[in-house]
């Protein structure tokens, strides 16, 4: 039920951004992505002191962010660039990077977060912490040398992180989907796999492998099945079926969603643009500096 | 051969004026014609015809050996293209933004850059794609990568203003036998004011020559790229409301530097400004500086100043954005400063 | 913590003069010391104790879970440690050689050096490594770094030419909360006229702040690293056989430069004289050259000039390395002919 | 028996390169690297007119190159930065490239030569050439992201590239060797197995993984588990045991190899350093430029 409300959110923000800032948005892959970054992010241990697990993702919506608890005007303010956004405005960033909430921002760089991610997991690893770093990225990402590298060293390192694999959106030139089990057995890391179709399943999933990568099993990969159909959809329709759930208690998820991020997109919209002069201090000066104050006259 | 050109290589041929874009989409298109060795390859430019469409129509023209969709995996195949390059194919590679340059680093500066030198042969490629800021792209849509590579001997860095200039300096980079990285602006693919009518017949720009852009008498201004078109606006600008009279300088290559070129303009005019959109600090124009000094200090009766973007990453908000590149504005004012000077 | 300290660590304790190898291992022990946050990393670095020696017995010492060999793979092991440093560790990777600090531009460039900016938070780590020439290494063992990412805001650039700035230094990047990159000249390392007695107290040398390691009238000579010596050289043998007097300004840290000390020096002498091992293209002189242009162009007597390497990968052959590289006689000749102009 | 002289000159050329340059001579790995990469070459296409199979080695003994016919004067003028390498005293380079008797040289960059063999792969395949590009290499090269670039893009594209991973001296660091035929099948390469230590079976597998890339089936790559005693003494054991060869034709092959090492180093010695205004001609100018000749005068 909460597993539905989170999905309802993510969707809802995430149809506000698509209408918003369309294809400058950050990166989104539409609708069915917001599976599997939902169920995995719910499979976290979530704190909001900085002590809980550590979430990003490469492709699918930013909006499964809000299962971390961020606030959907933050993810707004970073697509909109308002000043109050947590880049003022300088980077769009998907959602912002907040690690008291577990929230690392993704970039558009295949293969970087994942360095990066082994980084945070090697930082629980050193510290002896009870943490787990976690990747939402797809197949596209694993042709980079990056993707490479920071697997490879979150094997030889042994660090408690997991890479979920998207398989819901192919490139022509991606490797065969079933590679990535047969590359994650061969740099010797644990593998799960699911139907990317069934919400619930992918939290189960993703849940043992959190747990196995926190009980110091190492790199764990969890293989997403590209979903037969929407997996928001589908919960509803399951959801129904088992009489779990009313009609009008999904309208009312819908519209409460809904109605939450057109309230925050009205206050976002409202908010003004970055101060220029603010947002960009210390980061040099524009044009020919003549007029800029130099510290001693610029004639003897 | 294609029974159908696509429409973007056709114009010429129709004898109309064409774009910044399809003087380049013409360029490879003529020069894969001509020479059975050039191939492209890049992320989505068969099927899909790339980012921003240059290569539409040309997998179903030239078919899969010579157009090649790559993985995302800039390093990966930048070195593959050296490979090739080595057995005597001319590989031209697409960059989706120049920005993703940023994986070939390595093999560009370490393996490509050294190969002729070495003795291991020459590499003749080309990598080519979109830069700059203007189009709200944020930090990883906009960067002008010159001067990653500006430091690189064994390099030649191209980055043209006019169509007629893309297109020839494209077809003498893609001749060229040593590796040619090509900067196309985004502003300038569809600029409608850019659009010229091209000669019909095969011409080159040869590498290595500036030209002037605007001749003049009170100021030499060294630009390039879409910043030419900035400088010319801010030189007729202050030519009608002030009388000054700027030389506009269009590097067209910015490795090697067109030494000779910059010096004699500087040498008539005495003052030198240098415009660049890239940022500031390490930018093209301390070595510009470096050059006169070495070869026209006499002739100097002003200070070198430079106009240029931010010390920073490209912003993605308007506002900043703004705030961050260098304006006509900019430019009327440092003119204005050095002609009075 | 280790009962017996290493060797090479214990120098200043025992009030015994320090090399410059000496002077870095001490910052690296005491700051683990110090601060149990910050952890060493690279290729070899434990039980090997580094390709320089660097850390030797440090694994011992400080154990597993604070000395990390890594696989080879700069890119994925800098990356690594910006995640650690996301975590608040302090992380200092060691680049083998520094040349091979390419694999690791794009993260370093657009990851690392962008993340403050973009609201992603402080990334405080240090990757330091040996540079330069004049061991005969050939083009991949021999590189100058700097001009990789002199051009990109976010970094932080320091490249000391003494045990007592080395280890000052250091100490202060590690305490930095942004991302420094520390060049540590091979022919530095273990030079006997380098050896100085430190404090025996902690101490740094602040970023961003050069230093007049000669005081003169005559030319401002802006250098840094080996050159600095190189320079001194100079000076002194123009001092004796012509009475002119050489002022050398060594920068220390290079980005950010120090804008402030360069302009009060060449307000003083009129002359500037840029001094690098780096090649000449696109190296640090014109940078150095726009700001003084800037601010002190109407004080300056002569063409600011630049000793530099020339425009080529590092060449192996001794005779061509020679050849190649910046000599006392090069500078010498340069400042002779700046003090007649 | 060819392939014991050829082993032999490889060793002579070996030990002569270990003694005058040490360790400023191109990288190599021992006594017992001139395996497999000999065997290796001799399993290829060798021709003279660039028309044959292409071979490379980041790692083991550049003397390997003599096989492919590079004289062994070649890699001394090299090694010894003579006027007359190659490279003019410019690079090392191990063994120079001479792609008309298929040779590329090594450089000292992890993974690069992995995506540029695969590049000269990917021109066989473009232009229908029946040729092969092979390159050896180690395990700890699998650490870096161009190998993996290199490997992604040459099994996407299927090109006839083998890749021969020699176990003979592990690091630290390296991913455990079982791993890398995993890895071989989890990209979809075709895989070989052979024991390093007898170097007619390592030509003879690399021979079949040589003719299946040839032959369309992509991507091979042959796994070569470290040798437990010298191939070469192990052959020569072998041979005199099988009474194939007497002690004084072995002392004859060793004789006549360390002849012709010791006449081609006697020779290269004699040859003149390269004269820098020569070799660097073209790369710039050193110092301040002052006294080089200007286009126009300095001063007006
Ligand atoms: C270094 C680099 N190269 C290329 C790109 C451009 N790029 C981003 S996603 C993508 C296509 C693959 O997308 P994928 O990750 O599969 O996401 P999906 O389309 O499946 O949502 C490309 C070419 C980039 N952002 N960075
Ligand atoms: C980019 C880069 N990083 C690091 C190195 C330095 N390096 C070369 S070989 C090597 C150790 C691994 O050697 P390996 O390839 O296994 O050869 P072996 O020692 O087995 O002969 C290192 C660290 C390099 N040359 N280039
Ligand atoms: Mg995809
Ligand atoms: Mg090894």
């Amino acid at each position: 039920m909460e597993l539905l409300r989170e999905l309802q959110r993510a969707r809802a923000l995430e149809d506000l951004l698509t209408r918003v800032v369309g294809d400058r948005a950050p990166r989104h892959g539409g609708p069915r992505r917001i599976s599997p970054a939902v169920p995995a992010a719910r499979a976290l241990h979530r704190a909001d002191d900085g002590s809980g697990d550590v979430f990003s993702l490469r492709v699918g919506s930013p909006s499964a962010a809000l299962t971390m608890g961020v606030d959907p005007r933050v993810v707004l303010r970073q697509a909109l660039g308002r000043a109050s956004a947590p880049s003022m405005g300088r980077d769009p960033g998907g959602f912002p990077t907040d690690l008291r909430i577990g929230l690392l921002a993704p970039v558009e760089l295949p293969g970087t977060l994942v360095e990066v991610m082994a980084g945070i997991a090697l930082s629980f690893r050193l510290r002896g912490e009870s943490r787990v770093a976690l990747l939402v990225d797809d197949m596209a990402g694993s042709a980079s040398g990056d993707w490479h590298e920071g697997l490879n060293f979150a094997a030889v390192r042994e660090v408690p992180m997991v890479l979920v694999v998207d398989h819901a959106h192919r490139g022509p030139m991606d490797a065969p989907a079933e590679q990535m089990l047969q590359r994650a057995r061969a740099y010797g890391f644990g593998s799960h796999q699911v139907d990317g179709t069934d919400p619930r399943a992918v939290e189960r999933v993703v849940w043992n492998a959190v747990e196995s990568a926190r009980s110091g099993a190492g790199l764990q990969v969890v293989d997403v099945a590209a979903p037969s159909t929407d997996p928001l959809q589908w919960l509803v329709q399951n959801l129904l079926a088992a009489d779990a759930l009313s009609e009008d208690a999904v309208a009312g998820f819908r519209e409460a969603a809904d109605a939450e991020m057109r309230a925050a997109l009205d206050e976002v919209d409202a908010e003004p643009d970055p101060d220029p002069g603010q947002a960009l201090a210390g980061w040099g000066r524009r044009g020919s500096a003549i007029g800029a104050p130099a510290p001693t006259p610029i004639t003897p | 051969m294609a029974e159908t050109l696509p429409e973007q290589v056709l114009h010429t041929r129709n004898r109309e004026p064409v774009t910044f874009l399809e003087a380049i989409a013409e360029a490879l298109w003529e020069e894969m014609e001509r020479d059975p060795d050039v191939f492209l390859l890049g992320e989505d430019i068969g099927e899909y015809g790339g980012a921003f469409k240059v290569t539409r129509g040309f997998l179903e023209a030239f078919g899969g050996n010579r157009v090649l969709d790559t993985p995302i995996a800039e390093g990966g195949f930048t070195g593959a293209a050296a490979g090739a390059a080595h057995m005597g194919l001319r590989p031209v590679v697409e960059m989706q933004f120049m920005d993703f340059i940023s994986p070939a680093y390595d093999v560009l500066t370490n393996y490509i850059a050294t190969s002729a030198y070495r003795g291991a042969g020459n590499l003749p490629l080309v990598i080519r794609g979109p830069v700059g800021g203007g189009n709200r792209g944020g930090p990883f849509h906009s960067q002008n990568v010159e001067m990653a590579f500006f430091h690189t001997p064994g390099l030649k860095i191209v980055y043209p203003s006019t169509a007629y200039d893309a297109k020839g300096l494209l077809k003498a980079a893609i001749r060229d036998d040593h590796p040619v990285i090509f900067e196309e602006h985004k502003g300038l693919y569809r600029a409608p004011h850019l659009r010229e009518l091209l000669p019909e017949e095969d011409y080159v720009v040869p590498l290595g020559k500036a030209r002037t852009a605007r001749e003049g008498t009170d100021v030499t201004v060294v630009t390039y790229g879409l910043m030419v078109h900035r400088t010319l606006e801010a030189a007729a600008r202050l030519q009608e409301e002030e009388g000054i009279s700027l030389e506009v300088v269009d590097l067209r290559t910015l490795l090697p530097l067109d030494e000779d070129h910059i010096v004699e303009s500087v040498r008539r005019t005495g003052k030198l400004l240098v415009v660049h959109e890239d940022t500031r600090t390490g930018g093209l124009a301390g070595e510009v500086a470096m050059r006169v000094n070495e070869r026209a200090f006499e002739w100097l009766d002003g200070p070198i100043l430079r106009v240029t973007a931010m010390d920073a990453p490209v912003p993605y908000a308007g506002v900043l954005e703004d705030a961050f590149l260098p304006s006509v504005e900019d430019v009327v004012e440092a003119a204005k400063y050095l002609a009075r000077y």
